[in-house]
């Protein structure tokens, strides 16, 4: 890979990273107030598929969606805005953490209802099919997500249809605070599960972003020449309290073994290590992106505090088209 | 005057042809769309025209066939979706009702979703609980849905063009014991405005307001009432959402009482929001207690012995009528369902040439 | 297999044939009136898998379920006069042909949702399994089932809890008049999808009732040794329209090539053949077996006929227990 | 007089507790149930109590999940199921509409469903669309349900008890904003009839009837009447289905005015129904148009600058009040939402212990 795009790579992870350590670090003030979900330990996934896509590629996320909205390249005022509630929020206020939306870039949106967007995202890939385009749609859900209904009937549509979807499992091993083996059987993975709808799958390590882009390289080549859909299932692990900035080991559905062993396969650490034994970044060069970084994110946050509040009449707004 | 007589059913069908001739983005699709008997008719002969690409079947999977029309709509298409049954579209209201009615508002406007979904509704033989249910009312009752319910073949074909070329979801409801009536319907594109209702006869002395096939009771009635010198003001709603009511509030501030007749089930029916409404609006205009004319809060019974004594009839708006002109007591005055048999084979079918079931 | 069980295996099919035979020759009369699902020429699953139940085993089936109905014995005459919509139907007329129960038999009922049968059956399974009762369930329904997300949700919930229950697909190649591959995707059997899930399924030619015997006492003999669900395909042919008693050839959406070749493999004939050729049954014995069921069924109608109907305060009641 | 204090949750934590006790075919299942923080407490601890086969967790998926209920329900068992938001169990409408609330009818009565679905209605930080729509209308639209609304930790365990033990489908109501508030509650087994609703405070100037949350508003609304001397009777409905409307007519015949007020939205809401069967049936007692206090038809904004818009408070109330008594104008009189800021942080918090989000 080239130096660039290694560097672009651990970039996207680091931005993705410091953008939720802010929220984070901000949200306790009481003036976030809605829902927030965050990746932190997940942001492989999120900037491995990323890279490889297109501006006019789409991507459609759910609850957990801060990471892929920065992966695509979504707006971080118009994103901070959003979650103080603000008019200048990429959704005007009205949606808050869970509704993410930055058309400027294909990023089709996000809601809250589990494996609600995955036919919303295949419908879009339809959509630019009877028109002939050559967008890709990325859907990317939770390992839960694939326990609803809808998911399957979506993958089947886009199976039938051969529609070029690469559907995006990011499995953490729980939903919520219920582990997987009270939701799923032991005996097959996740990919397997789709793999029974006659389309390409597979699963790999989520903390790896180089296994991640390369997983994806293969499945958008796949998806491009062979026509159909994909699924990667990649496997992940989140740090904080399933909604919210906190910890919560405390809490006892997971042990502080298991979190430990995730801990130290960090994706921004494992990935710094290759950089740093490559020869392509030291510690000089890491500060100077992290301050670059930073500064975006300063920038974002304070665009956000001074932006106004919607006014009464925007609640009567946007009802009808 | 216009000359031209359709079915209802062919005027749906004209609506969708029309749309799919003037918009390269609008496509339909539903199970059944393409094959030989068409929905009723109502989609013959529209993918040999406009092609597979433009009106195809799909999987049994209604709430993510939903979410595809939902998300093709995200990149500018504008379908039509149909259910044969709305029951089949109760396992989607999660993409109707939370993701397509809402997705324009909460992302501020940014998207629009200019989805049209068809529901039919059942009655014939044994259509029985799960195939028989106008629950117009849910959707009625979720912001971001537009509700159309026609009860002619000009509206039919007005209405559906109007609900497709909106930039809004749309929930357009077919009664099956409208789609064999006639009327006049013109040729090539028009529109009828969603929002407002059509006064259908003139009169003072009591208001009906009725939509869909309770619309057609409510004229038999009407037809009843005037023999006995009862003139009637009948108002076909047309459209729940949006309503634009000042011809109802009008037509009580002049008759000062009201028969709201609905097709659906009583308890938080839509009667109920009209009544609510208008005693909300013209309290004062009114001289008796508004009636509400609605099915039983029952499921729908399979055997005709049962369901001849679930669907009100003609003779149940008269009565109402009566009861709120003073003319019976409250609660007396005849049984509208006296001297009906349980066999009775008359009452299961909209007319003599239905041979059943659907 | 003992001569008895294949006399029993052909009687129960003949009774079925038999049986909607008489409704399709009734039917016209407009007598009957409600939505009336054929299953003529897929006559040998109900069988062959009805033979396997014990009386404590429970079935539960979908719009097409008048074969599974007989095929576990539920009571004659309760059906047709459920089918007249009369007082002493199996449902008190409130049902109709596509509501069809018989407690006595632990047949649980049938309801026209495409799917929705699915997780009841389930939930039967699990309730037994609560209360350790041995009982299996068989849950019977169509190709297009396997569509609808509910389908992969109970499937996966049976799964997780290693339900002892018996999935039957008949996979007739249609959902109404739309065939298969529009609706599912080619490179792929049911039996291969629900595979994705971990639990054992397999194809079968459904026009053999000896060969679903077979699969279905290697499924049971699974299900109470392993313990966990399994699910059998199998490939069978409807010969009347979707709905209603008349063919429907003239439509045009199947041809008469197609429909020749499933009529010569009617699951009647080709098992009277292989009976015949081993000398259990003939001309005089299978018209004997025959004049016997035409008994049985004339008795059924009469009753019905005979049954009055509900009367008006049937309407307001079984509203609440 | 009773001197123990629990909190609604509590309550509701002990009658499923008691209700595990008693009787073997219960049990209680949803996402999350037996996680450590137990469903805003209502759970915690009863899977170590009952064990894992009567108190357990589940897939996402919430239509089969219910189908699953159903089914149990026909081998004998008697399920409790638990949503954290009524929009996840909007996937499950084919299963509890079409299936659970027709199952005993359909079948002739020969099967029973005795299962209790909780629905938790969402307020507080950043609910938004998906996570705080009040469907009680829905729910009270379907012939075959019953649907349950407590306000206070009394009626919430003998409410609950009473709907697990009944034999059919209930929706049982549960506002986030009630979970923590305190209230009399006595031990062990009781139950609170369903059916029978709640006179609050009596008054003989105008009827206010709300049920769940709303009914705390109307408590506040009618303390500061009372400042004024207007004397309100409150009436908290505590069940839509089955509904004794008695006690209301009984009060409206004696006021002659009716506020109605629901934590749903307005158009085809259960206001609507309140206020039409009183029309109904008291039309000759009504001094004065009835008036809804309900939600506009909007969805939920997220931004607490528009919830704090969107939301009604004990102050529409007694605007409401103040116009059925004639003391403003019809439209006129004081702006409920004066004063408050875009940005007020008292209005999305049910109390000051409240620290976000859910
Ligand atoms: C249909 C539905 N049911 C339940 C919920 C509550 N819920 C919110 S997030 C979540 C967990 C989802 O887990 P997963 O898909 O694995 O994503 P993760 O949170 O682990 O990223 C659940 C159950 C919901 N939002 N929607
Ligand atoms: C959810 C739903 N969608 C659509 C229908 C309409 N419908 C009734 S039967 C049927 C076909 C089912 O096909 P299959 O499951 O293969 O069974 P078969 O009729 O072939 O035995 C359809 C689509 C329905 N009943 N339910
Ligand atoms: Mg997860
Ligand atoms: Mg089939």
């Amino acid at each position: 890979m080239p130096q660039e795009s290694r560097l672009a790579l651990y970039r996207s992870m680091l931005k993705i990273r410091r953008v939720e350590e802010r929220i984070q670090a901000l949200y306790p003030e009481g003036d976030m107030r809605c829902p927030t979900h965050f990746s932190i330990g997940q942001e492989a996934v999120a900037a491995g598929v990323c890279k490889n896509l297109r501006l006019e590629d789409h991507v459609i996320s759910a609850h957990r969606s801060h990471a892929h909205y920065i992966g695509k390249g979504g707006n971080l005022r118009a994103m901070f805005a959003e979650l103080y509630g603000k008019v200048d929020g990429c959704a005007s206020g009205k949606g808050g953490s869970m509704h993410l939306i930055d058309l400027s870039v294909n990023f089709l949106g996000c809601v809250p209802i589990v494996g609600s967007t995955i036919p919303i995202g295949v419908g879009a890939a339809f959509g630019a099919m009877l028109q002939d385009h050559a967008a890709i749609t990325v859907i990317f859900f939770g390992d839960a997500a694939t326990e609803t209904g809808v998911f399957h009937e979506s993958v089947n549509f886009a199976a039938v249809h051969r529609l070029p979807v690469l559907f995006v499992c990011e499995n953490n091993l729980y939903s919520v605070n219920t582990p997987l083996d009270v939701r799923q059987p032991g005996n097959r993975t996740i990919a397997e599960l789709a793999r029974g709808h006659g389309i390409e799958t597979s699963q790999h390590d989520g903390q790896l972003v180089e296994t991640v882009d390369a997983a994806v390289v293969d499945a958008l080549a796949h998806i491009r020449n062979e026509g159909g859909p994909a699924l990667l299932e990649f496997i992940t692990y989140r740090w904080l309290e399933h909604c919210g900035p906190l910890g919560d080991l405390h809490l006892g559905y997971r042990t502080q073994a298991e979190f430990d062993s995730w801990a130290t396969r960090c994706p921004l650490r494992l990935y710094r290590k290759v950089l740093e034994d490559n020869r392509l970044i030291d510690d000089a060069a890491h500060a100077a992106m992290d301050a670059k970084v930073a500064e975006e994110i300063d920038d974002a946050v304070a665009f956000a505090r001074a932006s106004p509040f919607p006014e009464r009449s925007e609640l009567s707004r946007h009802m009808f088209a | 005057m216009i000359n031209r007589q359709l079915k209802f059913a062919e005027a749906i069908h004209e609506a969708i042809d029309i749309c799919l001739d003037g918009d390269r983005s609008t496509y339909l699709m539903g199970l059944g769309v393409p094959d030989p008997i068409g929905v009723f008719g109502t989609t013959k002969g529209l993918q040999e025209k406009h092609g597979k690409k433009r009106v195809f079947d799909m999987p049994v999977a209604e709430n993510a066939m939903t979410g595809v029309a939902l998300g093709s709509c995200l990149v500018g298409m504008r379908p039509i979706m149909t259910h044969m049954r709305l029951e089949f579209a109760m396992t989607a209201m999660d993409q109707i009702c939370n993701q397509a009615a809402k997705w324009h508002y909460m992302f501020g406007g940014q998207s629009k979703v200019p989805l049209t979904i068809r529901m039919l509704i059942g009655r014939g033989w044994g259509q029985g609980p799960q195939h028989s249910q106008s629950l117009h009312a849910w959707f009625a009752h979720i912001p971001g849905l537009k509700v159309v319910m026609p009860s002619t073949p000009y509206d039919a074909k007005g209405l559906l063009i109007a609900s497709i070329e909106d930039d809004n979801p749309v929930v357009f409801f077919e009664h099956r014991w409208l789609h064999n009536i006639h009327g006049p319907v013109p040729e090539g594109h028009y529109t009828v405005p969603l929002g407002e209702p059509r006064i259908v006869t003139e009169g003072g002395d009591v208001t009906i307001v009725a939509a869909s096939y309770a619309t057609l009771e409510a004229i038999k009635a009407g037809r009843e009432l005037e023999r006995e010198g009862i003139k009637a003001e009948i108002i076909d709603l047309r459209t729940l959402v949006p309503r634009n009511d000042a011809a109802i509030l009008a037509s009580v501030r002049k008759t000062g009482r009201l028969v709201v007749v609905d097709q659906g089930t009583l308890t938080g029916g839509f009667a109920g929001e009209i009544v609510a409404r208008v005693t909300e609006e013209a309290f004062g205009a009114l001289k008796a207690a508004p009636i509400r004319v609605a099915l039983p809060d029952i499921p729908t019974p399979t055997t005709r012995a049962l369901s001849n004594y679930y669907y009100p009839t003609p003779r149940h708006i008269i009565a109402a009528v009566h009861r709120t002109l003073g003319l019976t007591s409250r609660d007396g005055g005849d049984d509208p369902w006296a001297g009906i048999e349980p066999g009775d084979k008359t009452l299961d079918v909209p007319d003599k040439s239905f041979t059943g079931p659907f």
